[in-house]
């Protein structure tokens, strides 16, 4: 019986249909398990009850009523929009955040594609979403949309640099850009890199959250100046793609961070034996992790203006990021 | 606290040095009214006065400014007890920001055709005010920078604070405390028969 | 004083911030008893105070008909019809006693402001305030609470609270 | 002085835009936005995010109450003025009830004087603590809200417990506080006076209140981003703000140390110790800044009046029972949580008024808008916008 599930999972075929019923199913499933988590935390955080009503107890199956209730409710296409545009941009987000989950390594070996440039396979697609974002802007024939539009990419210009530069310490350390290879060169070094790359570290979650657009630097969205930025015209099931990316993509995010400078599914102290199994339950773990920091961010601070975010990228974090580059490649020379 | 016309002709209200000096100053005459200084100055003196007010009176806050319309005829609300001379009066309340001395300015324009000089040039704030006051009052506001509606639609028509404006909601619908319990039924020739 | 607090690192006040959020998260989770300031609406109610001005409830043996709340109310949302009876004498041999009856006692909830100057008015103990407030209608006409209606509220109408002193 | 650094500047701004064309566009804030507190409608020209010419535009909640008062007797009337800027419901009443009451020369008691100023300052604390929820939601800040708002409750609760309303508490009568339930022979005997336990659980309340102010300020004053969203941001200075008739917390941002509680005898504040909070340079962090310190002067206001409050005695005055005011006019003027509201009564001795014109603070602070948003970017449009803190009731009346 073993013998004709490993066979059948050999079949390139089957195993990519395989891998794609996973990926299709952990998107929601993780959406839904982080937008939860939001909800609940935030409502503690501001002294709240939070959802309680739907599924009984804690009010578990709130995600699910309200991906019901999305589903019931008419799809709006404004006059005015750019229809086949306005259709494509949510898939193009959800797209790019699925295409992410593909080099994430969970474990030893348990990866769905083990790239060689995996990372920078990684932040090329990640961007795919701004652009998804910026279609979404431009196509709901609404200047508060437009506007969200535009500043998603100029955050994205903004911020993709810092990005980049934040990994190449890692890159470096490593000796490798495939993920699988990143971790286990922080196996064999026997720590997570963010001991060293501290630096690297704190640009590389700044920038994640202005990618992922999250408060402080939500201003694509900025609910209190513009509507709801690239969403306002969206309803039903389309306001639902961007929402699931929304949290998918928080948690590629923080999988990427935990993976390039926590040391992904490895932890110290478990031996590496245990690994095939626990590697995914420690990654989510560091995963969850990072997500409620993000959360907690989102909770305490208030939103920068856009030339204040273009100010800290360009004059801050790409100064602190090339100047991590250069002593982190010193110093590999060096030791 | 409280002081009446009355008790100012017996003691000297507190304030009647400043108001007599306001008045010297602006060319009006004061009358003190329950702790409100009223300046009335004529209608042509009207943007002097406040410039003089805010320049040497030091009453450089603007409050407010609206108007009165005194009126025999009135469409909503209680008529006026005695018989009076049919104005629009326009008020101007400014104030100094130290010791919170307060003057209201008052002038008499006629009823028909009201038209006075604006003052947006020296307080800035009475733009709005204006505008509301032309509005409800049909004042015509000379030399107002950005005339026109500002509560009402453009489409509006009449001035609804002009006591010759009907209330309509209180016009369309009866009074329920008009209707009154109905007298007792005649008493039926059965209950009484020799009666 | 000053309207500047003072100078610090870069940065600190955005820590000082988090750990506010954090504790506030910790005490709520811990102590909900004590810290959460929301309950759990339909399942869980607070009790309003019982002075609240919740809706108005009308005793109809105590009405005379005066109509004085009727012409006192601003809103003019309150509509009364009465018309006069004639009682047997309490004792024989008395006077026949006239009585005003109440044929018909509205107020129309969608207009009432709850200024509450119909029960001050009332000179004979007929209109009560009640704190009850979960009387919301789908249709703007059933807003609208006929006198058996207002009766039905006098069962809520809370003792008036303890002095302070 | 122009430094090296603002020249630079300068030039590179110019340059951009001689070689970008680019288009503006007519951006329409409202009248349903977030942020406009309401149905306030904004108007701006944009080009890219820099607004010029900001108009906006009033007029949606227009309700029309100085022709409506011309129509109510004063009883009547004070219902519907607490409906002005119903986030501090009950501070609107006071300045018409005194004003009926000079002209008709009542003297109130003075336990009713001392209730008067703990629930005005207690709607003054509850209206700043609005602000300061919604300040910092509209710079994206979320929490703050419901720390602010988890405190108003309880001080509405207390208002509530008195007055019965939370928003409209309707407790003002000409000559003193409401004095009994109604007028019936038997709630007749039950006098509205505060509640048992009132004036200890508002001590309590108010020092909550204390710590709740050390918490926002923690959470939001040090706050480096808002800091930068703030400092430096829809500069007002005194001279176009008094202009303007800007009032209250405003003005007092601009450094002018003028508060009508300390110039006007409305309510007995002369008997009280308080500080009048001003600011510096009259910006957005400024105004934020005088509100929570003026939640500060409150609770010491509220806290001493609850020390000095004659432990018994009238609520009332001798007034009659149907009340007609006698012939004259006047203006009282009060220091509300928006800035200075008053009411100018023209009485002709009929149960109510000829003329009552309602001066609200939130119409005039709001009245130059398009004097400081021209030439700001579209976030600080929404920065300077809710630091004016105001209640478009208050504006449209």
């Amino acid at each position: 019986m073993t013998q004709f599930i490993t066979d059948m999972f050999s079949n390139f075929w089957v195993s990519l249909g395989g891998k794609l019923l996973l990926v299709a199913l952990m998107v929601p499933l993780i959406g839904m398990l982080l937008g939860f988590a939001e909800m609940k935390l935030s409502a503690k955080m501001q002294s709240r009850v939070g959802p309680y009503f739907a599924g009984g107890r804690w009010g578990w199956a709130q995600l699910i009523a309200d991906g019901v209730k999305f589903f019931q409710k008419e799809d709006l296409i404004p006059e005015d929009a750019d229809r086949p545009v306005f259709k494509a941009a949510p898939i193009l987000v959800l797209v790019g955040t699925l295409a992410l989950f593909v080099v994430i390594p969970f474990g030893p070996g348990l990866v769905f594609q083990d790239l060689s440039v995996g990372i920078f396979y990684a932040l090329a697609i990640a961007s795919i979403g701004t652009i998804g974002v910026l279609m979404a802007g431009w196509s709901s024939a609404n200047k508060y949309s437009l506007m969200g539009g535009l500043r998603a990419a100029g955050q994205l210009i903004a911020y993709e640099l810092p990005l980049v530069l934040a990994v190449v310490g890692s890159v470096i350390m490593a000796g490798t850009m495939s993920m699988s290879g990143i971790v286990e060169a922080q196996i064999s070094a026997g720590f997570p890199f963010v001991l060293v790359q501290f630096v690297g570290f704190g640009i590389f979650m700044v920038a994640a959250l202005a990618e992922l657009s999250r408060i402080p630097f939500d201003m694509p969205i900025a609910e209190s100046e513009l509507v709801m930025g690239y969403v306002t015209e969206y309803s039903g099931f389309r306001f639902l793609f961007f929402f699931l990316a929304e949290y998918a993509n928080m948690f590629t995010m923080s999988a990427i961070a935990a993976t390039l400078f926590l040391g992904g599914y490895w932890l110290p102290f478990v031996p590496e034996s245990t690994l095939e199994f626990a590697g995914p339950l420690i990654l989510i773990g560091k995963v969850f992790l990072l997500t409620f920091t993000m959360i907690w961010f989102r909770w305490t601070f208030p939103r920068f203006r856009e030339d204040q975010l273009q100010t800290l990228a360009w004059k801050v974090l790409i100064p602190l990021a090339l100047a991590n580059i250069a002593i982190t490649a010193t110093l590999k020379v060096v030791l | 606290m409280t002081s009446s016309p009355s008790d100012t002709e017996a003691t000297v209200h507190p304030l009647q040095e400043f108001a007599d000096s306001a008045a010297e100053t602006v060319g009006g005459e004061a009358e003190i009214q329950f702790d409100t200084i009223k300046l009335r100055v004529s209608a042509d003196k009207w943007v002097d006065a406040l410039t003089t007010a805010r320049d040497d009176l030091d009453l450089v806050f603007f409050s407010w400014l609206s108007a009165i319309d005194w009126a025999n005829d009135v469409e909503a609300g209680d008529p006026l007890k005695e018989e009076i001379e049919e104005r629009i009066e326009l008020l101007c309340t400014v104030s100094d920001l130290t010791e919170g001395r307060r003057v209201t300015f008052s002038t008499d324009l006629p009823t028909k055709k009201p038209s006075v000089d604006s003052i947006v040039e020296v307080y800035v704030g009475a733009n709005w005010h204006e505008r509301e006051t032309a509005e409800m009052f049909g004042i015509t506001f000379e030399g107002h920078p950005d005339p026109g509606p500002l509560y009402l639609p453009e489409s509006f028509l009449g001035n609804p604070l002009k006591k010759s404006f009907p209330l309509l909601s209180r016009e369309v619908k009866p009074w329920p405390g008009s209707v009154d319990v109905e007298a007792m039924p005649e008493k039926p020739s059965t209950e009484n028969p020799e009666a | 004083m000053t309207t500047n607090a003072q100078r610090t690192i870069p940065g600190f006040g955005l820590i000082k911030g988090l750990g506010v959020t954090i504790t506030t998260m910790f005490k709520t989770i811990l102590f909900p008893k004590k810290y959460l300031a929301t309950v759990n609406y339909p399942k869980v109610k607070e009790t309003p105070v019982p002075r609240a001005r919740g809706v108005i409830a009308l005793d109809q043996e105590a009405c005379t008909v005066c109509m004085l709340c009727a012409r006192q109310c601003p809103d003019w949302c309150i509509y009364i019809e009465g018309h006069k009876e004639s009682q047997p004498p309490s004792k024989p041999g008395g006077r026949i006693r006239v009585r005003a009856e109440l044929d018909r006692f509205d107020i129309d909830y969608a207009l009432c402001m709850y200024c509450g100057i119909c029960v001050e008015v009332c000179p004979f103990d007929a209109l009560f305030w009640t704190p009850e407030y979960e009387y919301s209608e789908s249709k703007m006409g059933n807003m609208l609470h006929d006198m058996d209606r207002l009766q039905d509220w006098m069962t809520t109408v809370p003792e008036p609270p303890a002095l302070e002193k | 002085m122009v430094t090296d650094t603002d020249l630079v500047r300068h030039l590179s701004e110019a340059q951009v835009s001689v070689e970008l064309q680019t288009e503006e566009m007519t951006l329409n804030i409202g009248p349903q936005h977030p942020s406009t507190h309401g149905v306030l409608r904004l108007v701006a020209r944009v080009s890219g995010e820099r607004c010029f010419d900001v108009k906006p535009v009033i007029g949606y909640m227009h309700r029309g109450y100085e022709k409506l008062s011309e129509v109510r007797t004063y009883p009547q009337i004070t219902a519907l003025i607490n409906r002005i800027d119903w986030v501090s419901g009950y501070a609107n009443e006071i300045p018409f009830i005194v004003a009926a009451e000079k002209l008709m020369d009542v003297e109130v008691p003075e336990r009713a004087q001392y209730i008067r100023v703990i629930l005005t300052e207690m709607a003054r604390v509850s209206s700043h603590l609005v602000f300061m929820a919604s300040y910092p939601l509209e710079l994206g800040a979320a929490t703050p809200l419901f720390f602010a708002l988890r405190d108003r409750e309880r001080v509405l609760d207390l208002i509530e417990g008195v007055t019965g309303g939370r928003f409209h508490p309707n407790f003002n009568r000409i000559g003193g506080v409401k004095p009994n339930a109604g007028s019936g022979p038997t709630t007749k005997k039950t006098p509205q006076d505060l509640p048992a336990g009132f004036l200890g659980e508002t001590n309590d309340a108010m020092n909550v209140v204390l710590d709740t102010c050390e918490e926002i300020e923690d959470l939001v004053a040090g706050n480096e981003i808002f800091r930068a969203r703030t400092k430096g941001i829809g500069v007002l200075p005194a001279e176009v703000g008094a202009a303007f008739g800007v009032s209250g917390p405003n003005l007092r941002a601009s450094g002018v140390k003028f508060d009508l509680r300390k110039v006007e005898d409305y309510l007995p504040y002369d008997k009280f110790d308080f500080d009048v909070v001003v600011g510096e340079n009259g910006d957005c962090w400024d105004r934020w800044w005088v509100r929570l310190e003026e939640i500060r002067e409150s609770v010491k206001i509220i806290q001493q009046a609850i020390d000095g409050i004659p432990p018994s005695g009238p609520l009332q005055a001798k007034v009659p029972k149907v009340i007609k005011v006698p012939k004259g006019e006047t203006y009282v003027r009060a220091e509300n949580p928006k800035g200075e509201m008053g009411y100018y009564i023209v009485s002709d001795g009929g149960p109510g008024p000829y003329r009552l014109k309602i001066r609200s603070a939130s119409f005039s602070n709001i009245s130059m808008l398009s004097w400081i948003l021209e030439g700001v970017l579209v976030p600080d449009i929404i920065a300077i916008m809710g630091s004016l803190d105001f209640v478009l009731g208050d504006v449209d009346r």
